[in-house]
């Protein structure tokens, strides 16, 4: 799960970590106010979910609460484009006004988990303000890691590694190791997924301040993180796959092609997926329905697919095993009763309940396009999408 | 004749009254594996399919010598009965329960590091042996047969269509482990590679895996070092779109290294024949034992 | 670090223990206040920093809050002798008016550091109400024992095996589970050394009550306890160990006998106490000076020697290492300077400094029984003290 | 000639800008032990004594290749030295801090087990090795001279104690352990026995224990099953009375086994030659040598 900036910074201000001052604002009269209670020379940055939104122009320095007032009002309720939003772009719901920084340095910290160690690593750079893949694969050498010892926890020394590791002296060091704890007591309390700052930025008047900040949530802890959870703005998010997520479906991603596809399991998911693109076919979507105990999370499946324009087919991928095959039937024949199904079905059906729910598609006379294997499934589905 | 698990295995199942842990007990059962006991607090005395239920892992190892446990609690009380589990001094804990919080296995992983158990899992199918009839997970039975395959994948049901595969092929199986798709697990590839290569009755290897992360990655440096046996392998992921998670928390592209063709790349490298089609791995496993013999 | 029965119980429930409703009361009429409030029919105890108030008269059931009145009055401001207290007793400055409980079954839990297996073992038993140690020595099978991992921190199953094993069932056990986690949270978050709940109390009402409760804190964390430090009752105390912690001598306990003495390291102050008990002597202190780094330490040891009526001379045993005799010779100087020292002094002096040292008190014209090594020393104290 | 610590041995003083650090950082140095560094943040590019300073563990190793290091910080900064010193790959670290909560030590504990690294203390007064010509540690060198001796202590003072009575009586040390007098430290006495057992240099042991705590009976144990070099024994606190905090947390008499008495009984058993008189450990030793050769 992601929140906005704004909504990352107060997280993190909550752990000590240090923000420039800021105030949301969802009108324009709200960011004219906040300009002129911040100084007035201030920047207004558009509240979206994607990077990117300098260069779309989604960020202003201005030098008056009327400027301000005008960008924003430029902004708010548009969709702003930037090369991670895709051509439909991203609602912009509020805007963040921040005073405006004379900036010295521009640095980078950010920490997740890491997949070689298993274990939480931060990394810093003094290359902040760019793409840390982009440094990544520039300059590696200039980016800092240090892992956290899970039983152990945030000791200063890491901090402190990590700040003179950025070539920061005197009192910075101190700011530094703060900020830096700060982010890690964060990242552990809220159950994040990735926290990074990007700018850290010291200022000409020897502060550091989380400049940018972002993080995304681990979302098999929002149970125990319920005012995280209640970020979330829905309005960042693709309508089909706010759907599946409020319908059980979680497991839904919308893509670009146009064969619809259901099944069981991530990996096999994704071969669904691989084999559909090697008979030359695209999906329309990603969705793992998971282990299906009951057929209301089948109709919900269907109705997303249903629902969406670019289905020309649908392709059930099913293997049962936790999930079974008689459940994801029944479910179908309850879709094509309450849904109009306007698609042509293609079913690879094996595994767990696979008799059951063949009869039970026969009785109920769901017209289906049987498949023997799953690149015969793929096959089918393709030539079916092509109107074949 | 098996890695991790045989039919001597006294398996244990926590969470044995709910709907899934009784439901998979009675098919682990009917597949043949030693099941001695369930735990589900405050439900001692009750049985599951002439399975006694206990209510601690403790009372449950003391009065039937179990040596193992499959776990099917829900996820917020997952890494309690990981611990409960690892206290008691089983051997072998297998985890399906999925959508821990990754801040939990970190621990978890930390935790166990050095201590003599293994845990496979979470957000795993588990484990089947064939010939040992023993199963300590939730796959299909009928997928498998009893053979010489050590068949690996991070991916549930793509273990079971890798397996069926195989098993259309003739090419039965010694071991099949899930070792589950989250970021963090208990055993990797690696771990389940070194028991395969070195188990004699283990004639060839299979591995089934994912984009993101490097599990492959280091999946390949070990074989390219050390297995000998035919060995082929599948990545799925290829035709996903970066940066988007596909379900599996691991499997986001985060680097050119994650991605399904430098995985394929690396254990092409290593020796193993793979292919690009989830449909023909027992196809290259049959053709590549074809050109052994 | 100890406090009384009311500031534990007060730091417990913060965590979520469940403890019986209860006031405490530091005159009769607050006693008989929080009587009536409470229903009549109370316990009152008196608060010392001693086990055996039972035994003692210090605990009473009453029935009115005339009676409770009564029954404070009578223990307020006087000393109660019990079985740990010593002939001088503890003065009771407080009384614990508490609800009457209708006890069904007393159990027993602690929480302590384990020394074989240097983590945090929770003991429980079902023989609550009686003294731990008899339990072990009588019946230890009834001593449940479930280790935390440091990592892992508290799980649930530990609670769980702790309250099946006592044979609790129903509502009880959740009621114990969550009664262990939040008195290990406690252990954790105060920095203790022991949490004690003894005993732990079924009601016959089905409630589970931590009846009465123990807790030392780790002295070595006080400088992250500042709120448990600040609940210090010194009237509980030897006021010489009072005055001595107060003036930086951080290691003195009032002993019986006659012998003063002043050692550099506790193990050879316990060498030192054991040396002078063969010759047939008894130290009046066990004094482990530590680093001296100034010579205030040496005069604050020497001023609560002098002021120890029992002290009939005084035995320095110093090995220089990180102390340096020269250090403590200065001390010792500027001690006879201020001090009106009318007992002989003993001196064992080798190591760091010794030649220094020895100068120092040689041109002061400090008379000492200078000893050659520690058995010498000790036979000099003891014939010293003696008057031989 | 020595365990742990050797004229090789690379040794870092972290804190070495601070009173005690610099002042035993110029001992330890005089005594000829090779001091490559020492770490004080915000101090780099200073010097102690000609000592590098640096600001970090990491960088002091870098520019260093240090080994082994010894601390100084104040108690509320050790729990983090000993994390940068461990993380840094050191394979000794001395912690000299008294003063640490006991729960960071119950942390510490876990943390360096299973590590590539041997830590001795906190509240401790060090290593040092007359042979070798190395200190890490706070002893007063004058006390100690090179020998076949093992000794260990768990007090400071006592072991000063104890290796003047053994200097004077003519027998010289291999190596004098302080493992320290908090309830849980780093290094416990089984650890440093097995270590002068297994070194062929060592020809003699002597143990100095106190009150409280199960160390000595752990080591009579191992003692008894093990060790037939010549060991002799002092327990501390026999007199002293049940209950009360002797200076050192861990000497509290919590049972029948914390008591010298019972303490002295295990050594006995096992074969140590024991005395009640902490004046006569040299003797004791010295008569049990003469009586041997």
């Amino acid at each position: 799960m992601k929140v906005h900036e704004y909504q990352a910074k107060a997280i993190l201000a909550e752990f000590g970590v240090a923000v420039p001052r800021s105030r949301a604002a969802s009108t324009p009269a709200e960011a004219r106010a906040a300009a002129a209670e911040l100084g007035g020379r201030v920047v207004v940055k558009a509240q979206v979910h994607a990077g990117g939104r300098g260069k779309a122009g989604g960020v202003k320095l201005v030098n008056t609460p009327e400027e301000a007032e005008a960008f924003a009002k430029g902004l708010l309720g548009t969709r702003l484009v930037t090369h991670q939003t895709g051509p439909e772009g991203a609602l912009v719901p509020m805007v963040l006004v921040e005073e405006a920084l004379s900036v010295a340095r521009e640095l980078y910290i950010s920490i997740l988990v890491d997949s070689v160690s298993k274990t939480n690593v931060i990394m810093a750079s003094e290359a902040g303000g760019m793409e840390i893949e982009e440094v990544a694969a520039a300059t590696p050498e200039k980016i800092l890691k240090e892992w956290v010892d899970p039983l152990m926890g945030y000791q200063a020394s890491i901090g402190r590694a990590l700040a003179y590791g950025m070539h920061l002296d005197g009192g910075l060091i101190r700011q530094a190791a703060d900020l830096i704890e700060g982010l890690y007591r964060a990242f552990i309390a809220r159950d994040c997924s990735i926290v990074e700052v990007n700018p850290l930025v010291v200022t000409e008047d020897g502060r550091l301040l989380a400049a940018d900040a972002k993080i995304n949530f681990d979302d098999n802890a929002m149970y125990r993180q319920k005012a995280v959870a209640a970020l979330r703005d829905t309005t960042q998010e693709d309508p089909l796959e706010v759907e599946a997520t409020t319908t059980g479906v979680n497991n839904y991603i919308k893509l670009s092609g146009n064969i619809g596809c259901v099944v069981n399991g991530a990996g096999l998911a994704m071969a669904t997926l691989d084999t559909i693109s090697l008979f030359g076919g695209a999906a329309a979507n990603f969705l793992d329905i998971g282990t299906v105990n009951n057929v209301d999370r089948v109709i919900s499946a269907m109705r997303i697919l249903t629902k969406d324009p670019d289905v020309k087919a649908i392709y059930f991928n099913i293997f049962g095993g936790m999930a079974r095959v008689d459940v994801i039937a029944q479910g179908l024949v309850d879709s094509y009763k309450q849904l109009d199904v306007k698609v042509p079905l293609v079913t690879r059906l094996t595994g767990n309940g696979l008799e059951e729910g063949r009869r039970i598609l026969a009785e109920n006379g769901i017209a289906v396009i049987e498949a023997s294997d799953m690149a015969d499934g793929a096959r089918k589905a393709v030539a079916a999408a092509a109107g074949r | 004749m098996s890695i991790l698990l045989n039919r001597n295995t006294r398996l244990l199942v926590q969470g044995i009254t709910g709907a899934e842990g009784s439901n998979h007990a009675r098919l682990c059962k009917a597949f043949g594996t030693n099941i001695v006991g369930g735990v589900t607090p405050g439900r001692a005395g009750q049985e599951v399919d002439g399975i006694p239920v206990f209510n601690t892992v403790d009372q449950a190892v003391a009065a039937t010598q179990a040596n193992a446990s499959i776990i099917f609690v829900p996820a917020p009380f997952a890494t309690d009965a990981i611990y409960e589990a690892v206290e008691a001094g089983l051997k072998l804990v297998v985890c399906i329960t999925d959508g821990l919080p990754t801040w939990e296995m970190v621990k978890v992983k930390r935790y166990i590091s050095g201590k003599d158990v293994v845990l496979i899992g979470p957000n795993c199918p588990g484990i089947i042996s064939p010939p040992e009839k023993a199963k300590a997970g939730i796959m299909p039975a009928s997928s498998f047969m009893p053979g010489k395959l050590g068949l690996v994948s991070r991916s549930g049901t793509l273990l079971y269509e890798a397996a069926a595969q195989m098993t259309a092929a003739g090419i039965g199986q010694s071991t099949a482990v899930g070792i589950g798709g989250d970021p963090v697990v208990g055993t990797d590839f690696v771990d389940i590679l070194k028991r395969f290569n070195d188990d004699p009755d283990v004639e060839a290897i299979a591995l089934i895996g994912e984009i993101g992360g490097v599990a492959e990655q280091e999946a390949a440096e070990y074989v390219k070092a050390n297995v000998r046996k035919p060995m082929c392998a599948f990545i799925a992921g290829a035709s996903a779109p970066p940066g988007r998670r596909m379900g599996h928390a691991g499997a986001i592209i985060s680097g050119d290294s994650a991605t399904a063709d430098s995985k394929l790349k690396a254990l092409s490298a290593a020796g193993a024949a793979v292919t690009r089609n989830p449909a023909e791995i027992g196809k290259v496993m049959a053709e590549l034992l074809a050109s052994r013999s």
